[in-house]
């Protein structure tokens, strides 16, 4: 370890003395949550101001386990965003239920920084460690609410599949590893390289690959892996909710550019048809059980397992030759974490005081009741459905695109992607009529939200409206991320 | 004078975007933001399109802007742009004035809605909308107005929610919708894989340039028809648009009879290089187009609603313009679109009056000798239905006669037939409408009859305004035929495509082919507007069946074959009936029968079926997701597990 | 047949799939979690059994088995806890009664 | 006198005596967790298959691993697990149905998972050296800290972050306790 390692890690260094701040300042001045928020927020701004400091360089440290370029920034930077969102979103939630903020602030951050280092990690030791920082820290939260049955039930089966698929990933992991007989990212593309010039692969590498997808598709909830994402997300308090469905999923994207894109590069011949599978299968069977739900947090959940189907085209896209598919899939990514923050914020907004459902029927003429949450919720649901000039929009229309340029079975994808986008309409707008067509069902107060929540609400809002109407700008940021070792 | 142009479609959206979200506090105020933004944007809009249309002030055959450059990555080039030629101005002379009048009417249609500010913040999202995909430069802009424009549809044919069959319409509109919007957007992906561009002029020129094999040109032609065919409602997407009357009247006639409707004929013209290098797809937009008209025409016949038999007869008239449009017959289409949009503008917002006068009732058999009680509302829809029947001089009549002339002379006979048919057809219905509606007996029920009453100003002013250029349009414009006005200022646009399809537009000639089927068709229509007035004109008081509903189904006419006969000529009700009988179960029954029951079964079956499996399967997929945990493990391991066989399946490969 | 590497590869294996079993059929979430341990554990083994026989990897073969319990005990440390406090709200260990969610 | 590396008489290597003990103990102790009813008795096969994995860990030749595996895992994490049994042991929760109503398609998972995992190890071949190779604890940690003190790092850090979390979830609700706030 050098000064120039540390240097190169600097964000991920800050964001743990930023977690440790939190719950210093706690212990320091406990009941004093201004103080807290502004440590946390102040931190994390300090943070982004490390990883922008770090923009257009590259390096690697501690021997090539952790490297720095461009992607990195780029998924850093959506991390610090989600992690500001979330307390944003958070406060206005946790303090009337009495759960106390220096924990949720702290953990969150600690989780944050798993995400951040899995961006970074060139070494599937690290890649693994990071991943556990990032999901243990996870399952606290979605049980963060530890008097509520409903957010332990979600947090416990959370916990149980995820540790699950942990395992298997790991076994995975340890089968590659002891074919390829390295950790480091760049070495096991190497002995790749070798083996698929050698034309066929082992059984024993199948079997590790075959181990390492699954765990993989099911920390990005893919369909048939996608089963803890419904529980997990309705239990969890909503803007818990709000940062599982975006934190956990870009994780998992992460990890499946450093570690399929990456290591498992040259093998891409290989993976392609199950990726092809697994997006085939996840947007459609996601759009499907959407359609039929009355909970706006579970149909929500559902559609966020639509969306992972849509991602996975850009990287099905990337398998298939088409190096756009990569920028596509961090397009998306960014678009679909303001996008769906945005809209979990909206429903958490609902729900500021306790007790209020998250049934469909809590929407009921919204429009009306309280204009602005009603525009913004619509503003939100629109760009998932993809309508354009929102950010959604293009966010579809770069997989959709890379796939069909890449042609073949992808144009077939594509179309089935097309095909699936236009289902989504129909939940999505569904809560529109909902919010702009029914009669409330009692009149409940309009919910003024705190300040650093309505804060948190337009950031999501002008972002979703930035990315639709100036994709260029985020375009420019993902083309240079997705330029990077595989 | 460019820099004017996003102008146009943001005042619109600054209306709406103001409105939406202060208009509940401005109370009985709420609309005049929205109203104002329209105003203006429409005095902007007549500068530009009066100076497209003029070639003139800087815009000559077709300028654009570009505000920005919507997105340059993936190697992929969008322009957030915009782009004015004299297609374009056509357009736009008819959205805003018809959206202006349309909203001065609103604020007294509404008058005492309480969800007014709403219905105008709606309006104005969708003058954005329209004027979007008007004005857009680029493919994908077009997209996004189209899809924008399906939304207000939807939001606006739902607008009176607690009514079931409003939601229920609503929804409908917007699925049959989807499908057509698939076919655009499926265009929208060939035409950038295959050109890699989506600026629509500098598609063109690579059209024409031969930058497109045919087949792709085909392909891509028959799926921008797709969209046109959804967003238009022909055959067999036209279903949605007769449900769709179940929004408030001045929503059925500004969106779905004047303007958002068009948007599948001006896409089609739009694209005119792209059809026009397509001769195979061309027929089958007249066909499609020729079949609608006479499809909906047939269906007008038996119509009872108001709203309906106009809806009907806006879906002719769509087909009417693809006809036109399929048979090459361009500019015919577009000055159709104009004179259609004005007089069917007319006549919706006079129907909004009548029903807002007999206490929103819309079934004409409980209608009748309205004529007196509301004169300004009679007068103005008369003019209207003369225009729509295509009586010279009126707008109707030119553009109907040039679009069958088109037909004929192109060599397209059978389209010209058909049409010669429809416009006989429509020229009865209409004044069916109009006998039902305001002559004969009153069959008002005798409580509302005593508050029947004149609509205010801002009702009846629109209707007046409306009324002139359903007059005076084809005159202005239309008149010498196939030289006149709009043929100067459109030949820019569609020459090139005229003359690569190999043929030069003949001279109109008075005394030749044209002349001779003006004076035919214009016999026939008057012919048909006689037996109207003759069957519904006639006032029959004697047999005492005022204010009873008439019995006008198919089916129970023919159960009464025997007793029709015997009140044959004693009753203007028989009359229609027996002209039923005749149409419909002589030679016209099965094929009527058949239309309907394809309508009813087979396209509403189908579009409910989907929605019906689609939730099915969602709930199955649902029912997966049981709560248990070792249900999802085992869930998660048989999905290893099949990863596991599929791994090996790819290694031993 | 303890100078094989097969051997101790199958045994991980076997091992494994008991903790797969353990945890699809165990009803009680302590149970689980122990079969994930079990899981874990064959991880383990099949990590250590590469480093006894291959030898690039075999000083690092204990420096990821190192890391793989300690991140085994993190993990154990929050399954524990969060059967705590659900215990606390239901009154059962039993997983399968946890099923409020089910729509 | 020196036992010699194998059996006399027989001739079977002590080695392979030592293996499949220990293969059968753990696999045997293993079954076990996953089938008893009583859930203490699960606990404490836990341990004895964490024991006898210790004793491959050093047949395999990396003491190291072995110790750290009976310091953490006996002493620790069992230790840990036998708490919370405690603890969650109620009259309401009897020791009877401890199966899913799965158990026959786990068993059947399991199976398959079982054969897919031997199958492709059988018909892979390995670059192994084909003996076993002792492993030097001071080599050990000069890699550790080295090409793996980044991840160490982060497990620290980790482990922290589950013990604030850990805490945070199972402590008891004491009055004056933020929550009540």
């Amino acid at each position: 370890m050098s000064w120039s390692d540390l240097g190169t890690i600097a964000p991920v260094v800050a964001s743990v003395l930023v977690a440790a701040a939190i719950l210093i300042v706690d212990l320091a001045l406990p009941n004093r949550r201004q103080a807290i928020i502004a440590t946390a927020l102040g931190g994390l701004g300090i943070v982004a101001v490390v990883i922008l400091l770090q923009a257009g360089h590259t390096g690697s440290a501690f021997g090539g386990a952790y490297s720095l370029d461009n992607l990195t920034v780029f998924l850093d930077m959506i991390f610090v965003a989600i992690a500001a969102l979330t307390i944003l979103f958070g406060v206005d939630y946790i303090e009337p239920r009495g759960l106390p903020i220096a924990e949720f602030a702290a953990i969150l951050v600690f989780a944050v920084t798993g995400a951040m280092l899995i961006a970074g990690s060139t070494d599937l030791v690290l890649l693994f460690v990071a991943l556990e920082l990032m999901v243990l820290p996870g399952y606290v939260l979605a049980g963060f609410a530890r008097r509520d049955p409903y957010s332990t039930e979600g947090a416990i089966k959370y916990f149980l599949l995820g540790s699950f698929s942990s395992a298997i990933l790991l076994f995975g992991l340890a089968y590659v590893w002891g074919i390829t007989g390295t950790t480091r990212v760049d070495g096991v593309t190497a002995a790749l390289a070798k083996v698929a010039a050698g034309g066929s692969i082992q059984p024993g590498l199948a079997m590790g690959l075959a181990f390492m997808s699954a765990g993989v598709a099911f920390k990005m909830a893919a369909v048939p892996f996608h089963y803890w994402t419904p529980d997990a997300y309705q239990g969890s308090p909503t803007p818990i909710t709000a940062y599982l469905s975006v934190g956990p999923k870009v994780g998992a994207f992460a990890i499946a550019l450093r570690l399929f894109v990456g290591a498992l590069g040259p093998l891409r011949a290989d993976w392609l048809p199950v990726v092809i599978v697994l997006a085939a299968l996840t947007m459609t069977l996601g759009n499907l059980v959407a359609i039929s739900q009355d909970n706006v947090k579970r149909m929500l959940a559902y559609s966020s397992i639509a969306h992972t189907g849509y991602i996975l085209v850009g990287l099905a896209a990337y398998a298939g030759g088409q190096h756009s598919g990569l920028s596509a899939i961090l397009f998306y990514g960014a678009a679909y974490t303001f996008m769906n923050m945005g809209a979990f914020a909206v429903v958490a907004a609902l729900q500021r005081r306790p007790g209020v459902s998250s049934q469909i029927a809590t929407f009921a003429g919204l429009g009306r009741r309280d204009p602005w949450l009603g525009a913004l919720m619509a503003v939100f649901l629109l760009s998932l459905t993809g309508i354009p000039p929102l950010a959604g929009f293009w966010a579809k229309a770069y997989v959709i695109l890379a796939a069909v340029q890449a042609g073949g079975w992808l144009t077939a994808l594509a179309v089935l992607a097309m095909v699936n986008a236009a289902a989504a309409a129909f939940y999505y707008l569904r809560v529109v009529v909902y919010m702009y067509m029914r009669e409330p069902a009692d009149e409940l107060r309009p919910s003024s939200p705190g300040l650093l929540f309505r804060v948190g609400l337009g950031v999501t809002c002008v972002l979703t409206l930035v990315f639709g109407l100036f994709p260029a700008i985020a375009a420019a940021a993902t083309n240079a991320a997705g330029v990077f070792g595989g | 004078m460019t820099y004017l142009i996003p102008l146009i479609p943001l005042l619109p959206l600054a209306g709406f975007v103001v409105t939406g979200l202060l208009g509940r506090q401005m109370g009985r105020e709420s609309h005049q933001i929205a109203v104002w933004a329209v105003v203006a944007s429409w005095l902007v809009a007549m500068v530009v399109a009066f100076a497209a249309l003029a070639h003139g002030f800087g815009i000559g055959d077709g300028a654009g802007i570009t505000l920005w450059n919507w997105i340059p990555a993936l190697g992929f080039k969008a322009e957030m742009g915009f782009y004015v030629d004299a297609l374009t101005g056509c357009l736009l002379i008819v959205v805003t004035t018809i959206g202006m009048l349309v909203h001065i009417y609103s604020i007294g249609y509404m008058a005492h809605d309480p969800g007014k500010w709403r219905f105008f913040a709606y309006l104005n999202l969708f003058m954005f909308s329209m004027l979007l995909l008007v004005l857009a430069d680029n493919f994908l802009l077009v997209f996004a107005g189209w899809e924008l424009v399906g939304l207000c549809s939807y939001l606006l044919i739902g607008f009176w929610y607690p009514r079931r069959s409003a939601a229920e319409a609503a929804k409908k509109a917007f699925l049959v919708n989807r499908v057509g919007d698939m076919g655009f957007a499926l265009a929208i992906m060939a035409i950038w894989t295959q050109l890699g561009t989506l600026n629509m002029q500098a598609v063109f020129k690579l059209v024409e340039g031969g930058g497109l094999s045919s087949t792709w040109v085909a392909v891509v032609a028959l799926l921008l028809f797709c969209g046109a065919v959804g967003k238009s409602a022909q055959f067999p997407l036209h279903v949605w648009l007769p449900d769709a009357m179940e929004g408030p009247t001045p929503v059925s006639a500004l969106i779905h009879a004047a303007t958002m409707v068009n948007a599948g004929v001006y896409l089609v013209a739009r694209c005119n290089p792209i059809f026009g290098a397509a001769p195979g797809v061309m027929v089958v937009v007249a066909a499609i187009g020729i079949f609608t008209a006479i499809l909906a025409a047939s269906i007008a016949f038996t119509q009872t609603d108001i709203k309906r038999v106009l809806a009907y007869s806006t879906l002719s008239q769509l087909g009417y313009m693809f006809a036109s449009l399929g048979v090459g017959a361009w500019t015919a289409a577009i000055f159709h679109l104009m004179s259609h949009g004005f007089f069917k503008g007319l006549l919706f917002l006079g129907s909004g009056s009548v029903i807002h006068a007999v206490g929103d009732e819309q079934d004409m058999r409980k209608m009748g000798g309205l004529a007196r009680k509301i004169p300004i509302t009679y007068v103005t829809m008369l003019i209207g239905s003369v225009a729509i029947a295509g009586v010279p001089p009126l707008a109707g009549f030119f553009s109907k006669d040039e679009i069958l002339g088109g037909a004929f002379k192109s060599g397209f006979l059978w389209v010209w037939a058909i049409g010669f048919v429809v416009a006989g057809m429509t020229a009865f219905y209409m004044f069916r409408l109009m006998g039902m509606t305001f002559w004969g007996p009153s069959h008002v029920d005798p409580e509302v009859e005593q508050h029947i009453h004149e609509s205010p100003l801002t009702m009846t002013r629109p209707l007046i305004l409306l009324a002139l250029p359903a007059v005076f349009l084809g005159l202005l414009i239309g008149y010498p035929p196939e030289s006149g006005l709009l043929h100067q200022w459109l030949a820019p646009v569609f020459e090139a495509t005229i003359a690569a399809g190999g043929r030069t537009e003949a001279a109109y000639s008075f005394l030749g082919i044209d002349g001779g089927l003006a004076i035919v068709t214009t016999l026939l229509v008057v012919t048909a507007i006689v037996a109207a007035w003759r069957l519904f004109g006639v006032d029959m008081p004697a047999i005492g069946l005022h204010a009873e509903p008439r019995p006008d189904r198919v089916r129970e006419v023919s159960a009464r074959r025997g007793l029709d006969f015997l009140y044959r000529g004693s009753s203007a009700k028989w009359w229609f009936d027996d002209l039923n009988n005749l149409l419909f179960v002589v030679w016209g029954g099965r094929l009527a029968g058949a239309v309907w029951w394809f309508d009813r079964v087979v396209i509403d079956g189908t579009v409910n079926g989907i929605g019906t499996v689609t939730t099915q399967a969602g709930l199955g997929l649902r029912r997966v997701q049981t709560g248990h945990v070792q249900n999802y493990a085992l869930g998660i391991a048989i999905g290893l597990i099949a990863m596991a066989i599929g791994y090996f399946l790819i290694a031993v490969r | 047949m303890s100078g094989s590497l097969d051997s101790y590869l199958v045994l991980s294996g076997l091992l494994f799939a008991i903790g797969t079993f353990g945890f699809l059929a165990r009803r009680n979430a302590i149970s689980m979690l122990m079969s994930i341990e079990l899981m874990i554990n064959a991880v383990n083994l099949t990590v250590v059994a590469f480093g006894a026989f291959v030898p690039a990897l075999n000083t690092h073969a204990a420096v990821i088995a190192l890391l793989v319990i300690a991140v085994a005990a993190a993990e154990a440390t929050i399954g524990l806890a969060l059967v705590m406090a659900i215990y606390r709200n239901r009154k059962t260990p039993l997983v399968d009664e946890y099923d409020s969610m089910s729509q | 006198m020196p036992i010699g590396d194998s059996i006399p008489l027989i001739g079977i290597r002590w080695d392979d005596v030592l293996f499949v003990a220990l293969a059968a103990t753990l696999l045997v102790s293993a079954l076990l967790v996953v089938t008893l009813r009583d859930i203490i008795r699960c606990g404490l096969a836990l341990i004895v298959s964490f024991a006898s994995l210790a004793g491959i860990y050093v047949l395999l030749g990396n003491p190291l691993v072995a110790a750290t595996q009976v310091l953490v895992y006996i002493g620790a994490i069992s230790v840990l697990v036998l708490f919370a049994i405690m603890l969650t042991q109620t009259k309401n929760a009897p020791a009877r149905l401890v199966f899913q109503t799965q158990t026959l398609a786990a068993a059947v998972a399991a199976a398959v998972i079982a054969v897919v995992i031997t199958v492709a190890v059988l018909a892979t071949t390995w670059p192994s050296a084909g003996q076993r190779l002792w492993t030097s604890t001071t080599d050990v940690a000069h890699l550790l800290f080295r090409d793996y003190v980044l991840p160490f790092e982060v497990v620290s850090v980790l482990l922290t972050a589950a013990v604030i979390g850990g805490v945070y979830l199972a402590r008891r609700e004491i009055s004056g306790d933020g929550e009540n706030r």
